[in-house]
């Protein structure tokens, strides 16, 4: 069977220099990847390309066996995929409330009354916000408005720039619970975390980036084990 | 040999009127180039300058305030002081706006002043306006070539305000304006008093519109409301400073001077059209200056000359590291 | 009191609903495009020049013709969207305002050249009669069309904005575009729709403003400045907000004459337009998100 | 070196911080903990002077600054960074940290157009400075980029790099580590002990990796629901019941440094 | 050969509505000189310049044709701050003559201009006073005033409220307004507090004065008005209707009484255009334009220096009288080196020493679908 997201030889850039070349991993259907690696190695720029929003400079990247290459963002909402960037990623202006239903527009989910309810089921503390202005909040409560917002649609794959920067231990552990248990749904994952540690110990695979190229691969625990990866990256000695 | 001398004394006028926006243009990259100052009043400054200079310099009359005759020179920095007092004022209100709303502030406060300028005879003669305003040398020169001096006047001045925005420009000052403009709480958090250096900026932008308009006065010889139009002061100075690179002062003189010429340069194939077209040639003057705009912005997206940081003189140029891939 | 209602308050009512009819595209555009469109006076413009022609070989009320300037409007605005805005849209915004500056040259100069600059009136001209209610007064029947289309319109522009996808879509594009993209929105669909209804409002606007008193090519240039006035004061992005804004600068304008105190006018008519840009800035100063709480900028 | 004292802000009808007093003693690496929402940002904000608190004082170094500006107590010898990146985005790295440096005398417009030779010193040192703490920081080949094209883990370095180019007395940091990578973040670890030690500078740092915390803070202080729910010893307040409860989970994923 | 004359005129801007029948009346004169043997061996040309209403566009303007163009005399500007802003930075220094049909600003009276600057309409300060004579004339003796807050309606406003107090008249209510709004509804208002029955409006048909005249009938505030020639349009009618107008008079520039030289005009313009003859000002600039070229024919070349002496020369008396489109009859009359004198269809122009005419202002009332005559004054 193929992978359900496959990345092959890609290379984007911001117009200027490539940021990454050469690229290439697959993500299986119904498995957490994450994608490591030092600060600027283009992590997110990985993310992004693969949603549209750079351009894309060589290589393919197949969604199902279809290719994403020069699809607009906004349809691939449509097909399935739903995305959370590092950093701007909550309509300050509008209510929590408002933010969450701006992830139905696109692709009503079967039930939106029941969506919601299951995500604030999920973060109980918003809650308490759901008429505040999103810009109001707390960092860690803007980073789940942001992945609640995500979640509202029901998407198949979820691509995730560092959804717990910013979160408490308890909030970080609710969110890895949180996507162990939304794979159990059937949906795919694709992340970015430096914290790395925790992740890839829920991660099926993982992938090193820097400089912009595949620096390594393997799955969660293979990565953890290995010392190079460790030092490197993982913030040095054994555990 | 008429036909050539025509044409240089045509390419002193539009060298005049360029100068004289390139002033504007100048003083509006200080604000908005370095300071982020949306300030889209800039006609009223320009004004303000224009009439002070005028009552400061023409002789006595019982039509509005005046009789100092002092000398040009005087009226100028009389115009400069005016309209950065002026200025401070604004500034003491607005400074605290953010982009837009400044823009429409200052368009509001310079409408205040054209309204105050039309309707207060006793101060400027109202629509009437001020008449012998001299020119700069006036008794030593008279006919066409008086232009040739004034043209010199102008780029002087010219000069001397390109020489201030560089030193502006290239310093720890405009260094700090720069990041205000770019983010105003962590520059606060870094210790500087963004009020104060927007209000200085802003200042001693007016203080240049002014003296601009003081100058167009001079050139001008007179002075009535009809010298205050937003479209061909404010709007055409921003259009000026977008095409010429805003943040960069020779990109302030070079789109002041491009745009100046295309302005004026225009009209002369215009009127070349048939004559079935005369009654029309200046709307599609117009239309095709409309065009040409686009085609500017289009074209030279971040101006023809864009910001660039500016050098650090005591650099070891071999230490700069190779940007990396 | 007689005369504070007949040439006061109607009058103002009537100039009132022209500025927040235009104020509504301005606020709109000013929210989801992030920049202030000086080309709107001349959509409106566009938009009364629009139902002259047809008025020309139609033999019907002005105000029935009224969908032949509203198409105008929008064509053309959705033109020069595709063609002068878009391109800029990665830019700072300030490109986008010179360039609609550009584009008011455009419009202005076209109209100049396809129905020549002089005056033009609607209909027969003439003096119309005024309504008159009670024996006393007297208001004109065009004053109070304006004055109730702009309230139909601001109930169906509620019930868009706050009740349809589009319409809400509208305010996350407004308030992070890259954003509402990521969340799949459409946004060029919200940006059409934007431009097709501020460019109806504004050739609505226009038509009225030309049937109170002539159609000329400045007509929309004239009333811009007040209608940014109102935008500000709504708050930016906040339609509704800009109608009331539009309602407040149009009583404010003509009050400010009013003898209040004593029998002189409170402040000399020549006066009257810096009234609007006073209290604009007052109130920019003193609460800057508007009346209704707009956006910061 | 600084002192809230009964503290309290409201926003709109939302009481962000309650009646909070603590102290963060000079020399010290204090640690400010607390779950999402506890008020940590808004406390920095208030001895930041972005936010002003409804009662209560601010003191530093005794004196009362409840009063002041943010950038009168950034002179003052108080830097701080922010949580969600502020860079100054059309300026590069490089100018990014030269603008956060303090330079009064080319920061003076009469300098600058009339007596150009009166920074140039002041300017050669500023650059010196920039350049070594850039270095360190390991953005030397993004120099020159603009801060704005940087990724978010550049933009917190920068963020720090132009607390340290203040020359403060004190440094708020407002998770710093979000987002950073962990080599790296364990480098600046070592860094920040190295300028508490060597230099007397005071920190406080909100940190939510609690090992961290545990690695550099003396001190912790913690925030619940806007309330100082308890400080003390990292030792002592991680055992403490009412911090477990409010801030870790069940420590299911392992994230020892 | 060709000869340039240049035509400066206010085209954008402003007062954009008054400009296609004035440009209309530039190039009928420049038509019939050219239908009727030209201009010194060749044709005619207008080379026209657009001050864009600002003084930086009719400097601007007025550079190229001095200095592009390389025009000996100048046709315009109209309204009085682009003529003189032309005026004093370009054509004074160049040596042009420029003729305003228009600018009625006194200060241009006393302008230092070398004998360069001309104009064929009275100083507001003239109409003013002819006007307040007018109107006690009349046998009213209050009247309320709102004059358009700019060169043309504070001149002639100021010099009509201090002739008219002067004379004994009472001003019940003085307003001055600002053009281009869109209701005047609250200054009318104020206006029609002091009880006066005449409202005297110094404005423009296409702008603020024609709104002022219809919004004060339809608030039944004011019936009787009196105006100055920028409120005599045929727009006015057109807008609200003769009926209206019955018991309204207005002030403008007029020639003698039985003037056969204005229908002369009027009848050669409309068998060009179709209407439009009646406008304000077409009489002044077509008269202004052929002015200009009989100064060129007359001078015998496109010599700068010897327009002055030609002009004043072609315009007044000793001659033999020449009309608006006699031009085969004036280049016949100067080839044979005889004197002639143009007097148009706004009247004989007398240049005094300053530039300025007399002239004469008539009383127009409104006469079907037009204006008719019925008193003049001097
Ligand atoms: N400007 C504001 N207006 C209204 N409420 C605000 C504002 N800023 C913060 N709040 C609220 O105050 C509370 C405290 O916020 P604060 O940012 O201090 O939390 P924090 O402890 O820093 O949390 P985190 O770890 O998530 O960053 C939150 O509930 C937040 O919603
Ligand atoms: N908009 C942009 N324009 C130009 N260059 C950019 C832009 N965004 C990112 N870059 C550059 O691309 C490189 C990779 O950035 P990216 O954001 O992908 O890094 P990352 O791996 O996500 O890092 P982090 O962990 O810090 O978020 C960086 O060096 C950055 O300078
Ligand atoms: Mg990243
Ligand atoms: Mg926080």
């Amino acid at each position: 069977m193929s992978a359900l997201l496959s990345v092959r030889g890609l290379s984007a850039g911001y117009g200027g220099p490539p940021i990454i070349e050469d690229v290439s991993f697959d993500v299986e259907e119904n498995e957490i990847a994450v994608i490591l690696g030092p600060n600027g190695a283009g992590k997110s720029t990985v993310l992004k390309t693969i949603f549209a929003l750079t351009s894309v400079t060589g290589g393919a990247i197949d969604f199902h066996g279809t290719s994403l290459v020069g699809r607009k963002t906004s349809t691939l909402v449509t097909i399935g995929i739903s995305a959370v960037p590092q950093s701007r990623n909550i309509f300050p202006h509008l209510s929590v409330d408002e933010n969450l239903d701006v992830g139905t527009y696109a692709a009503p989910p079967a039930d939106p009354a029941a969506t919601r309810e299951n995500v604030l089921e999920l973060f109980p503390d918003l809650r308490a916000k759901l008429k505040q202005p999103a810009g109001e909040l707390s960092g860690g409560q803007r980073q789940m408005v942001a992945l609640g917002r995500a979640l509202m649609c029901e998407p198949k794959l979820m691509l995730l720039d560092e959804p717990t920067a910013g979160l408490s231990p308890a909030y970080l552990e609710r969110i890895f619970d949180l996507l162990l248990d939304i794979r159990k749904t059937g949906v795919t994952i694709l992340l970015v975390e430096q914290n790395a540690r925790q992740a890839l110990q829920i991660a099926d695979h993982g992938h090193v980036l820097v400089n912009g190229r595949n620096f390594a691969s393997g799955t969660g625990k293979a990565l953890l084990a290995d010392e190079n990866v460790r030092r490197s990256f993982l913030g040095g000695a054994a555990a | 040999m008429t036909e050539l001398s025509g044409l240089f004394f045509y390419l002193v006028s539009v060298l005049i009127a360029g100068g004289i926006y390139a002033l504007l243009c100048l003083a509006l990259n200080i604000q908005w180039g370095m300071g982020g100052l949306f300030n889209a009043g800039i006609v009223g400054f320009f004004a303000i300058g224009a009439y002070t200079s005028a009552i400061l310099t023409t002789p006595e009359t019982a039509k509005h305030l005046g009789g100092f005759e002092l000398p040009i020179f005087a009226g100028l920095i009389g115009a400069a002081i005016i309209a950065g007092v002026t200025g401070w004022a604004v500034a003491r209100i607005c400074v605290r706006l953010k982009s837009d709303y400044l823009a429409m502030a200052s368009i509001g406060i310079a409408e205040i002043l054209r309204l105050v300028i039309v309707n207060e005879s006793w101060l400027t003669n109202g629509s009437l306006g001020i008449s012998g305003i001299p020119r700069p040398f006036g008794e030593y020169t008279a006919g066409r070539p008086a232009d040739l001096v004034f043209l010199a006047y102008v780029w002087l001045i010219v000069l001397i305000v390109y020489l201030v925005a560089t030193r502006l420009y290239n310093s720890p000052w405009g260094r700090s304006l720069r990041a205000i403009r770019d983010n105003e709480a962590s520059a606060a958090a870094a210790g500087k008093n963004v009020e104060r250096f927007r209000t200085q900026t802003f200042v001693i932008g007016c203080a240049f519109m002014g003296v601009a308009g003081a100058l167009s006065a001079h050139y001008f010889r007179f002075l009535s409301p009809s010298a205050t139009d937003p479209l061909l002061v404010t709007f055409l100075v921003w259009v000026m400073l977008m095409a010429g690179g805003s943040g960069n002062n020779r990109g302030a003189i070079v789109g002041a001077l491009g745009i100046w010429a295309l302005w004026s340069v225009t009209e002369i194939f215009t009127n070349r059209l048939p004559p079935e077209w005369a009654t029309r040639s200046s709307f599609i003057r117009m239309l095709l200056v409309g065009l040409l705009l686009q085609y500017v912005l289009q074209k030279f997206r971040a101006g023809i000359l864009p910001e660039k940081s500016p050098p650090l003189h005591f650099e070891d140029e071999a230490e700069r590291p190779a940007p990396e891939k | 009191m007689i005369d504070f209602i007949n040439f006061y308050l109607f009058p103002a009512l009537a100039i009132g609903s022209v500025y927040a009819l235009g104020a509504v595209g301005i606020s709109m555009i000013f929210g989801i495009l992030r920049f202030a469109h000086f080309a709107h006076g001349d959509l409106m413009t566009l938009g009364a020049y629009g139902v002259l022609a047809a008025a020309a070989v139609l033999p019907f009320n002005s105000v029935l013709l009224l969908p032949f300037g509203i198409v105008l409007a929008i064509v053309a605005a959705l033109l020069v969207d595709k063609i002068f805005y878009q391109p800029l849209r990665q830019l700072p915004t300030i490109y986008t305002v010179i360039s609609s500056f550009g584009v008011a040259l455009i419009f202005r100069s076209l109209v100049q050249l396809v129905w020549g600059s002089q005056n033009q009136v609607y209909g027969s001209g003439g003096v119309r009669p005024p309504l008159i209610f009670f024996d006393a007064i007297r208001v004109s029947a065009l004053h109070v069309q304006a004055i109730v289309a702009t309230a139909v319109i601001a109930l169906c522009l509620h019930f868009f904005l706050s009740r349809t996808k589009t319409g809400r879509s509208m305010r996350a594009v407004s308030d992070d575009p890259e954003l509402a993209q990521v969340a799949g929105l459409d946004t060029e669909k919200v940006v059409r729709w934007t431009w097709i209804i501020g460019a109806a409002l504004a050739a609505v606007a226009g038509l009225f403003a030309g049937m109170d008193t002539s159609a000329h090519p400045n007509l929309g240039w004239n009333l811009l400045l007040p209608m940014f006035a109102a935008a500000i004061l709504g708050g930016i992005g906040k339609p509704m907000g800009a109608m009331a804004g539009g309602f407040i600068i149009g009583l404010a304008e003509e009050l400010s004459s009013y003898p209040w105190i004593g029998d002189q006018a409170l402040i000399s008519p020549s006066y009257k337009t810096a009234v609007a840009f006073v209290i604009m800035i007052v109130l920019l100063i003193v609460r800057p998100q508007g009346l209704f709480k707009g956006r910061l900028l | 070196m600084i002192r809230l004292e009964g503290i309290c802000v409201d926003f709109g009808g939302l009481r962000a911080i309650d009646h909070v007093s603590f102290d963060v003693g000079a020399g010290a690496i204090t640690g400010l903990i607390g779950p999402n929402g506890a008020g940590k940002t808004t406390a920095f904000n208030v001895i930041a002077g972005a936010v002003r608190p409804t009662a209560g004082r601010v003191l530093f170094d005794g004196e009362d600054i409840t009063g002041l500006k943010p950038y009168q107590r950034a002179q003052r010898g108080l830097a701080r960074t922010f949580q969600i990146p502020h860079e100054f985005y059309r300026l590069t790295v490089l100018e990014n940290l030269m603008a956060a440096a303090s330079a009064p005398e080319g920061e003076n417009v009469f300098n600058v157009v009339f007596r150009r030779r009166s920074f140039g010193a002041e300017e050669r040192a500023i650059y010196d400075h920039a350049r070594e703490t850039i270095r360190f920081l390991e953005l030397d080949h993004v120099r020159d980029e603009k801060a704005g094209n940087l990724s978010g883990g550049q933009k917190k370095l920068v963020e720090l790099g132009r607390a340290l180019m203040r020359d403060p007395k004190i440094i708020l940091l407002d998770e710093i580590g979000a987002g950073i990578n962990r080599t790296l973040l364990s480098k600046l670890a070592d860094k920040i002990s190295a300028l508490n030690e060597e230099k007397g500078l005071t920190f406080c740092l909100i940190e939510h990796d609690l090992d961290y915390v545990s690695r550099l803070c003396s001190h912790v202080l913690v925030m619940a629901q806007g309330e100082l729910l308890t400080e003390g010893t990292v030792d002592a307040v991680r055992n403490d019941e009412r911090v477990i409860e409010a801030y870790f989970g069940g420590g299911k994923y392992e994230a020892h440094l | 050969d060709d000869t340039k004359v240049g035509v400066l005129m206010d085209i954008t801007g402003p007062i954009a509505s008054f400009i296609p029948p004035l440009q209309n009346a530039a190039n009928l004169a420049v038509k019939q000189v050219n239908d009727q043997g030209g201009l010194l061996d060749g044709k005619a040309v207008a080379i026209y310049g657009d001050t864009t209403g600002s003084a930086q566009g009719a400097v601007d303007a007025a550079q190229k044709l001095a200095n592009v163009e390389n025009v000996p005399i100048v046709m315009g500007a109209l309204m009085s701050g682009t003529t003189i802003a032309a005026a004093e930075a370009v054509f004074i220094p160049s040596g042009i003559v420029q003729i305003s049909p228009t600018a009625t600003s006194p200060a241009m009276t006393d302008m230092k201009d070398n004998d360069l600057v001309y104009r064929i309409v009275p100083s507001d300060n003239f109409q003013g006073q002819v006007l307040a004579q007018m109107v006690l004339d009349q046998g009213i003796e209050k009247v309320a005033v709102t004059y358009v807050n700019n060169d043309y309606g504070v001149g002639i406003g100021q010099t009509f409220m201090d002739a008219y107090r002067a004379a004994g008249g009472e001003i019940v209510a003085e307003v001055k307004h600002e053009e281009k709004k869109n209701s005047y509804r609250s200054e009318l208002a104020t206006l029609a507090k002091g009880g006066a029955d005449h409202l005297v409006v110094i404005a423009y048909a296409g702008d603020s004065g024609g709104k002022i005249v219809k919004q004060s009938i339809e608030g039944g505030l004011f019936s009787n008005f009196v105006g100055t020639d920028g409120l005599r349009d045929e727009l006015l009618i057109k807008d609200v209707g003769a009926e209206a107008l019955k018991t309204s008079f207005f002030s403008s520039p007029t020639s003698p009484a039985d003037n056969p030289a204005q229908k002369t005009l009027h009848d050669a313009f409309n068998a060009e255009y179709g209407e439009g003859a009646d406008k304000a000002f077409v009489d002044q600039t077509y008269d202004a334009t052929f002015l200009t070229l009989l100064a060129i024919e007359k001078a015998g070349s496109a010599d700068r220096g010897a327009m002055a002496a030609a002009l004043r020369d072609v315009a007044s008396s000793p001659g033999e009288k020449v009309g608006p489109g006699e031009w085969a009859k004036a280049k016949a009359l100067l080839k044979e080196g005889k004197d002639i004198d143009y007097d148009g269809a706004g009247g004989s122009y007398n240049f005094d020493a300053n530039g300025d005419v007399s002239g004469l202002i008539g009383k127009f009332v409104v006469d079907g679908d037009g204006y008719k005559q019925i008193a003049i004054f001097e």
